[in-house]
């Protein structure tokens, strides 16, 4: 069955930020969702290195040392844009002010637990903002490009194994297979992938869920 | 006349009474925005030993923060973020136990070195709780929900990158190359900025970094 | 597309779901610099009750929070320095018991709100250790020298006032009128600005108050 | 015996403060100080509501509103001069970047501790900003346009029985008979009043005095 891609989930999540929200989007898979802005609307979006209204990557040509994201990557700034250090940044971020955080996780249990800064092995650890986004932010949203790891080992379950980024702090899940509201009563899915049936999601997910009445179909669109 | 310029790098870090063995210096600078490449460069010369270095990163490369890291210069580091695309000295020295790592998530350092200038000396933050970041420390609830106590970050001297300068001491910063310069700039004893280019006067409205802050200035270019 | 503009204060008041009785209102100015005269106005024309209203000074003469606090809408002022030639109409009050007063030192005020506007619940701070101010405060020693632990202050409100703003609430400021403006545009649910011009776009370097912090805008003029 | 005015005071002050050096001057008579800044030095006023260089007072005809002091007068802003808001203004103060606090006070008690800021009375009480002065700049001095209160009770005594503004907080006293050191052993006059005894000012003072080897005798200039 065809999955949705990283860019069928990041444009859902982009279609569910209010218009006009302050929105920071992690490194990697999250900065996708810039991309798919859907027409008309107008979020701002918050890098964490000390700027609001990210615009997408320039030209190489065009590119500005002075001008990077918190993945360290070239972008541009958009009109109504604005600099600050890096204590009002995080200001922004602890003080709630940010409507939407968008990250990246490797476990994210069914109360809300997230861990997505360590793995096992010898590297030196590293934590960035992760702690403070989801500590301060007002939602914040799990994007998995797969429901499952590689090993087929669940992503989303019952207690998380790996060192914690915060508690209880996710609000949902957005899969390859589903959306899933973190809610105080459990997880309770309200889209699922087209075709794929509630147990078939159920037997990947290693937290019971729950589905929502007016649970939605997700059509994957791109490849 | 209040005058903080000086002619070069070199005659910039002579005579800095904080600048010593096992002195704890801010480093400004994320990723390759905004780092004080000419000061580091300047501060590896000296030779120094036991340093402590806080930096939201830990350099790449071979220079920078990196050569200082291989001259042995520095005995800890305190960063969010120590590894990146070439942070490979930074690696094996950790690897071989040759240098010691706080890691601390990144508001939360930016925080403690705003508290450091700021005389604040502890704060609480619902950043890290309940995480393996905030064993060891003491946490507390507000309103029902669990904060972490964090300490502010003080050091002998900062380094960091400015824009421009004026000889008061007034810095202005060039779009994200700003990031932990400014807060950095409050929380030391001696507080030196290299600059693209100095200037007259900086417009009092647009000052960014305040002379207060700023002991002694030089003008570096690009 | 995001435009935070308002034709006029009567609009930009309407509808305000955090603008009710007992509301914490943080209102910008010191002296009569930087006081936003027109959106104290509205307010006072809302007639709400119990107010608290967080400003450095009370008001002086019979306009601005003179006149708000004449009109009986507020029950307690927090202020540093309530007392300024002609705050006769808070001291009549004062006297007669109508209005509550807590009084905190300028500087822990002002980090009060901003503590409020970054997420920290509560910080130590020197000022007023072992004074009257202390009293009943939680208190502890950091290196052997005395803290007072104060807590944040958020409001539900702030009338802000600024300079210059675009359609995104970006602002600026002018001179001292700066003054506590831009921290309590912080700490406030919704905050308001009242600013003297409206420009298509603050120049991204010298924003003061960024419009993530600034919910709706009305140009008054000078 | 004639003895210091206000303005000799503030130019013995003046006199003390190093080149170079950031200064905030309280409310009232440390004002004065601003006017006698010596020939060629060069010091940085700060004012709490957020300028540093603050400058003299204008003309009338160019007094701007927007640009006052902390007393709330019209000043001006020197060349290299910066402004802020409140709470970067404190961060200053608080931490430690004032080199030199200049106030009023009531009663200075020999250990240094300080009450400058209530009075008894029916009057709302009111702090302003010297609590944050005194716990944070680098020194505090306080100026007594005279050594005793106008009914002969001193002002520098044993223990502060007005309310305190903070502990053990004061390094140096100016008045207009004396400069004297607050010192861990005690007070220690550096300056007198020329032709006063030490014996008079100590019946002045109610904390015991010790007198410096080189104690410096003080001129009156100006009426």
């Amino acid at each position: 069955m065809k999955t949705l891609s990283a860019a069928d989930i990041a444009r859902r999540v982009a279609a569910d930020i209010a218009d006009g929200a302050y929105v920071n989007l992690g490194i990697g898979m999250p900065m996708l969702v810039a991309d798919h802005v859907p027409p008309g609307r107008e979020f701002v979006l918050h890098s964490e290195n000390g700027l609001l209204g990210m615009g997408p990557a320039p030209d190489v040509a065009d590119a500005d040392p002075d001008l990077i994201n918190a993945g360290k990557q070239p972008v541009t700034i958009r009109p109504g844009g604005s600099y600050f250090h890096h204590a009002d940044s995080f200001a922004m971020i602890r003080g709630g002010h940010i409507d939407v955080s968008i990250l990246g996780g490797y476990e994210v249990a069914a109360n809300g637990d997230l861990a997505n800064w360590a793995l096992p092995g010898p590297k030196p650890p590293a934590v960035g903002g992760a702690m403070d986004l989801v500590a301060g932010a007002k939602q914040v949203w799990v994007m998995l490009s797969s429901h499952v790891a590689k090993d087929g080992t669940p992503k989303v379950v019952e207690r998380c194994t790996l060192p914690l980024t915060g508690l209880a702090c996710v609000n949902r899940i957005y899969s390859d297979l589903a959306v899933i509201d973190v809610t105080a009563a459990g997880l309770v899915v309200t889209d699922l992938l087209a075709g794929l049936e509630p147990g078939q999601l159920q037997a990947q997910t290693g937290a019971p869920l729950r589905f929502a009445d007016a649970c939605r179909p997700l059509q994957p669109e791109t490849a | 006349m209040i005058d903080k310029r000086f002619e070069s790098v070199a005659a910039l870090l002579d005579g800095v009474a904080d600048l010593h063995d096992g002195a704890t210096v801010l480093v400004g600078g994320f990723g390759d925005a905004g780092v004080p490449e000419r000061l580091i460069a300047g501060l590896c010369a000296l030779g120094l030993r036991d340093l402590t270095v806080v930096s939201n990163n830990a350099g790449a490369g071979e220079h920078g923060l990196a050569a200082l890291l291989a001259a042995g210069c520095v005995g800890r580091m305190v960063c969010s973020f120590p590894r990146s695309a070439g942070s490979v000295v930074f690696e094996e020295l950790y690897a071989a136990g040759k240098v010691a790592l706080e890691i601390v998530p990144q508001g939360t350092l930016a925080e403690r070195i705003r508290a450091g200038g700021a005389g604040v000396p502890a704060f609480y933050t619902a950043t890290a709780y309940g995480t393996p970041l905030a064993e060891g420390k003491e946490s507390r609830e507000f309103d029902g929900r669990g904060y972490v106590l964090e300490h502010a970050i003080r050091a002998d001297v900062a380094l960091v990158h400015a824009a421009t300068a004026d000889r008061w001491g007034n810095l202005t910063y060039a779009k994200t190359a700003r990031n932990f310069n400014p807060v950095m700039a409050m929380a030391a004893r001696t507080t030196l900025a290299e600059v693209r280019e100095l200037v007259p006067m900086v417009d009092p409205e647009v000052v960014v970094t305040p002379g207060i802050f700023v002991h002694r200035v030089v003008e570096v270019g690009r």
